[in-house]
């Protein structure tokens, strides 16, 4: 089926982008209300059932907010940086599938996908990999210099857990043979699931992806670019509101793409069991109930660990980096290949 | 110590475009109430905390009372922040400082001075070097008495603030608030006040200041105070 | 509390100050009362007999018909026993005293709070800058001269 | 004695330690410093502080803390209050525990004036400073983790716990003495409010439920490897500078000095029991950490030692309390004295026969354990990185009322 790129991109990228969006706004009610019950509190509960309308509330007054630029501040800089990541995080979403369906042939197509790119592993590391530069924009725009310490933090956290976050998603791409998530997940389809299919190697590659991943999005324990302790609020220490508001949506939607990525690539995406047979539509519902709960289920634990964890020292987080998780890596992409090469898999 | 302070009714420019959109007036009614309603339920707080009241509004903060529950969160950056909380004395050394954060945050703000030494400087205020009341360097719309007030009590100003912010954007004009009874005026009027704004057109404000960078500090003179115009204190 | 020095100091002591610390009987309970010159030079006998402990400094003004006097208390403790002792020295109309920073680190901050407050110069010191009010501030707060309520601009 | 001698006159030796003043001119031109500024209002400066960095990447190479953003010269005012009108003044020193500041000065007048203490009174007070130095110490907990752990983290998680139980104690305190927070509840020979009916039960059943959390902390704490790795072998202060700037408490006995006053110098009812002191060595952010969290544990067993053995008999030994000239102090008397409260040696050098016909004190200067503790920073800093300014700074406790009074 080939549609008007145009008219693909409405009927499909539409849907994502405003159920994404959703996602993000009510993933910021959910962390408030999931923190406050596990420090005793009650958490939002005013505005809207159970406060539910909170985030809806926080942005529209961050609209009516008053638009400051520090004085001697980069003015074009400062105001084009808050775009870039949310712009960033959507064109992420493009490759992620949803859902899928077994076909006529007996294979596993995907469904709630905007664009089935071949090389779609290549182009998320690529994509998030250029997360850093909207946040060094931020930070060196802001004529802050505690924003400038945070954005010099950022850098060099992202470019260092790229490495390990590569390497952990070659041991998906070497095992399945392909580069398109789409048909990893085919392959998990009809294979299993890549943490299970692989003995121990697929379950700590998915572990070394989940660290690199919450290291990308700057979440406990990782989180020193934000460091509100020390830094005060990181590199949107200067912004006002609704520039500092995209900031922090961003932090969930990357969160969430992040915990998609790892559903997609080693907890077989949208697949589930006793699917064959049934009709299309209700699989396609139902694989993409399941990808939901898959994707919401890591979602939980990265806000489980942001609120129970402390944060590490920056250069205690270099020595993590380069010590431990790169060698890992590297070791498990060997194990992986020879596995591989030896029929194993 | 830069802006000007006399204008409160700040207005965005998200109205002005709404208003020149075509048909955007039958929408105007509807969107202020929405506007305003999410004003209120998510103000968020910069907590100006000196002293002991900043326990207390911590614990305000805390699982027992629990601010949260309205919306309120609290910012460490002022840039991000809609109300800014007092709580404790201020200093000659610390209020042009308290300005200057004051001038950071964004409008549309609120100021709560929390504490009897926010609001009059307590039994402090005699002594050289204690400001008697932060209102009189900072506009303040909800003064909450107590040596330190319960967390409680700085829910309660809430409320009030809340009810002050609905009536400000709904157009009501609203009286300012006036500081509690036998809570005792200094010398100097509140923020607002002719001598006031005199104080800081002259610079006095700025002459208290201490930059104190290892010795190369930019000195200003100190002026002297100036006779109040026509009032025997 | 003033409690009885131990033997071997008292014995240094009033070696080296008689008419300060005489080999018998009690000391005054006020504190005894040193030579400014001998200062610095009974921190460090002191010291070396166990007082490592820096306690706190305390400068006093006293106006007399006469003119100003100033007294400078310093207290150190033992830790071995936990016992404090001071001693005070008395300084004229424009007091200087020698700083004990080059014995006790800790007499860097605390003499810089009383020349900040009480207006008493401490010789050697590397730092003395107001601590606690501000660099621009006129007087010293703590003097019997200086009114409570004395104005500051703009406030009184 | 030669009056007045010039600072010319004056020749000392240099000292042998590394001197914190160092003079930036004289570093490597080449360097490129950047100066950053932490405070006055900064999230985790607990209080109004400011310390100035110059910053060689993220390498501190100086350290210069102000002060005195709170200064709100008590000294002066207490010169003309009479004693019995004091009490509520220092309440608000170290705001985190008020009722070992009243027993500070209490203490300190009483011990001038030579006035007994009824044993009900003094077995009030031991108990009252035991479980404010929980409460106190538990703020502390909380603080620290949040500056390690970040606001918006595992710290705000332990921080909510700690004020649960803060809660409770601070019930414990307002059924006592009508107040939540600031108690004026000592007075000079004595208390001024009797154990209410049911205090001691209320007191146990706090007791039980902060006991019952502990290991709940020590779990989040000692367990959590983060924690470790953040405060093991960062910020050390050795037991001669430790000494040299009269550092207290539980940061003194971090760096392996066995001295606690409760022990040495025993005030209240500190006499009839006995103290088994916590000391550590290393001198680190942990073993501050370590320190503190061992006392709580004495703390607590303390409270449940005496709760049930509180003497019957007068509470006072003053008649009218209520009096503002009901105690008068001698003329030229100078006298200094200091007790253990959770943050170290609160000293009080009183000087008699001031103001208001002798009532009022000449002068009071109060030694704050947080002065020195923050006078500490210069050294402990240098050499680590801006992370690690917030969990020096957590670890030392500063309370910048006390600093600053």
């Amino acid at each position: 089926m080939t549609l008007n790129p145009w008219l693909h991109g409405l009927v499909y990228g539409l849907p994502v982008l405003l159920g994404v969006m959703g996602v993000g706004a009510l993933a910021s009610w959910w962390e408030r209300k999931f923190s406050a019950r596990m420090q005793n509190r009650i958490g939002v509960d005013v505005f809207g059932p159970f406060g539910v309308l909170q985030p809806f509330a926080d942005a529209l007054k961050m609209l009516q907010k008053e638009d400051l630029v520090p004085r001697g501040a980069d003015k074009t800089m400062f105001f084009i940086a808050p775009a870039f990541p949310v712009v960033l995080c959507v064109v992420l979403l493009g490759v992620v599938p949803f859902a899928g369906y077994w076909d006529d042939t007996g294979t596993w197509a995907p469904a709630i996908l905007i664009s089935n790119l071949d090389i779609g592993i290549l182009w998320v590391l690529s994509v998030s990999g250029l997360m850093v530069f909207p946040l060094w924009m931020a930070g060196w725009a802001s004529n802050n210099k505690y924003a400038l310490l945070a954005a010099m933090r950022t850098v060099a956290q992202g470019v260092s857990y790229e490495i390990p976050m590569v390497l952990a998603a070659l041991v998906p791409v070497i095992v399945a043979g392909d580069l398109s998530i789409a048909r990893m997940v085919a392959w998990q389809a009809t294979h299993g699931w890549m943490v299970f299919s692989l003995p121990v190697v697929g379950f700590l590659a998915f572990v070394l992806f989940y660290l690199a991943s919450l290291a990308e999005a700057n979440r406990i324990p990782f989180d020193i670019p934000e460091a509100e302790s020390e830094l005060v609020a990181g590199v949107i220490v200067e912004y006002t509101g609704i520039k500092s508001g995209l900031f922090i949506l961003t932090e969930y939607l990357h969160t969430f793409i992040a915990s998609a990525l790892a559903t997609a690539m080693f907890f077989g995406g949208g697949h589930m069991p006793f699917l064959a047979g049934l009709p299309a539509i209700a699989q396609i519902v139902l694989s993409a109930t399941a990808m939901l709960v898959k994707t919401s289920m890591l979602f939980v634990s990265i806000y489980w660990i942001r609120w129970s964890w402390y944060r590490f020292r920056s250069d205690q987080l270099m020595e993590l980096c380069w010590y431990y998780l790169v060698p890992g890596g590297l070791v498990l992409v060997a194990c992986t290949a020879v596995s591989v090469s030896l029929g194993w898999v | 110590m830069a802006v000007d302070e006399s204008e409160r009714n700040f207005e965005h420019p998200l109205y002005h475009y709404w208003e020149n959109m075509p048909g955007g007036g039958i929408g105007m009614t509807s969107l202020d109430r929405l506007l305003m309603h999410s004003a209120r339920h998510s103000l968020w707080f910069f907590p100006m905390a000196t002293s002991c009241c900043a326990i207390e509004f911590m614990t305000a903060a805390a699982s027992r009372v629990d601010m949260d529950q309205v919306g309120t969160i609290i910012r460490p950056t002022p840039r991000h922040c809609d109300v800014m909380v007092v709580a404790g004395t201020i200093t000659v050394k610390m209020a042009p400082r308290v300005k200057k954060l004051w001038d950071q945050m964004p409008e549309p703000k609120w100021g709560i001075a929390m504490g009897s030494c926010a609001i009059c400087g307590d039994f402090y205020r005699d002594i050289y070097s204690v400001v008697p009341g932060v209102d009189t360097i900072i506009p303040i719309d909800v003064y909450i008495p107590g040596c330190p007030p319960n967390a409680d009590q700085v829910m309660v100003g809430l409320q009030r603030l809340q009810e002050k912010i609905a009536a400000q954007l709904a157009g009501k004009t609203i009286d300012k608030d006036p500081r509690p009874p036998n809570m005792i005026y200094p010398a100097i009027g509140t923020h607002g006040d002719a001598r006031q704004t005199e104080a800081t057109a002259t610079g006095q404000l700025e002459a208290s200041r201490n930059l104190g960078y290892g010795g190369q500090e930019h000195r200003v003179p100190v002026a002297p105070p100036k006779p109040p115009a026509g009032d025997a204190t | 509390m003033m409690s009885p020095l131990p033997a071997p100091v008292r014995a240094a002591l009033a070696a080296r100050w008689p008419e300060v610390f005489p080999a018998e009987g009690d000391l005054d309970p006020n504190g005894p009362l040193v030579p400014a010159d001998s200062h610095y030079d009974l921190a460090a006998l002191l010291k070396e007999h166990g007082y490592l402990l820096y306690v706190t400094v305390v400068a006093t003004h006293f106006p007399t018909p006469e003119g100003d006097t100033f007294e400078v208390a310093t207290v150190l403790r033992n830790p071995s026993t936990g016992k404090a002792f001071w001693w005070r020295c008395k300084l004229g109309a424009d007091p200087v005293i020698a700083t004990l920073f080059p014995l006790f680190a800790g007499a860097d901050w605390q003499e810089r709070e009383q020349f900040d407050l009480v207006g008493v110069r401490f010789a050697g010191h590397p730092d003395l800058r107001r601590l606690m009010l501000p660099e621009d501030w006129e007087g010293h707060p703590l003097r019997k001269s200086y009114a409570i309520d004395t104005p500051h601009a703009p406030w009184r | 004695m030669t009056l007045p001698h010039r600072e010319a006159d004056v020749t000392l030796p240099k000292p042998a330690r590394k001197d914190p003043h160092v003079d930036l001119e004289k570093l490597d031109a080449a360097a490129d410093l950047m100066a950053i500024n932490m405070g006055p209002q900064h999230p985790s400066t607990h209080g109004v502080m400011r310390i100035k960095l110059w910053l060689d990447g993220e390498m501190i190479v100086k350290a210069v803390p102000y002060c005195g953003y709170l200064h709100r010269g008590v000294e002066k005012l207490c010169e003309r209050l009479t004693v019995v009108q004091l009490t509520p003044i220092v309440d608000k020193h170290d705001y985190v525990s008020p009722m070992t500041n009243e027993q500070a000065l209490n203490i300190a007048f009483e011990r001038m004036l030579g006035l007994e203490v009824p044993r009900r009174a003094r077995y009030m007070r031991t108990i009252i400073a035991e479980i404010q130095r929980i409460a106190s110490h538990l703020l502390w907990l909380g603080t620290f983790t949040l500056d390690i752990g970040g606001t918006i983290g595992g710290g705000a998680s332990l921080m909510m716990y700690t004020f649960r139980e803060r809660e409770a104690i601070l019930d414990v305190f307002e059924m006592l003495t009508g107040a939540r927070f600031h108690y004026n509840t000592h007075t000079v020979g004595g208390q001024r409010h009797d154990v209410p009916v049911g205090w001691p039960a209320a007191v146990k059943k706090m007791i039980d439920a902060v006991d019952a959390h502990m290991p709940e902390y020590e779990q989040q704490c000692y367990g959590n490897d983060v924690l470790v790795l953040r405060t093991k072998g960062v910020g050390v202060i050795d037991r001669e500078l430790a000494l040299e700037l009269g550092l207290s408490g539980p940061n003194l006995r971090a760096s392996g000095v066995d001295l606690d006053l409760r022990r040495d110098e025993p005030f209240s009812a500190y006499d009839e029991i006995k103290v088994n002191v916590a000391v550590a060595t290393d001198g680190d952010v942990y073993a501050r950490f370590d320190v503190r969290m061992r006392e709580m544990h004495e703390s607590i067993r303390i409270v449940r030692e005496l709760i049930d053995s509180i003497p019957e008999g007068p509470i006072c030994s003053q008649k009218p309390v209520k009096v503002p000239f009901a105690v008068k102090l001698p003329a030229g008397r100078q006298f200094y004295t200091a007790i253990e409260t959770p943050r170290g040696e609160l000293g009080t050098y009183v000087i008699g026969g001031g103001a208001e016909k002798g009532a009022a004190p000449y002068r009071l200067k109060f030694r704050p354990p947080s002065l020195h503790a923050m006078s500490a920073l210069p050294y402990a800093l240098v050499g680590h990185t801006v992370p690690d300014v917030v969990a020096i700074l957590g670890s030392l406790d500063p309370i910048l009322g006390e600093v600053d009074r």
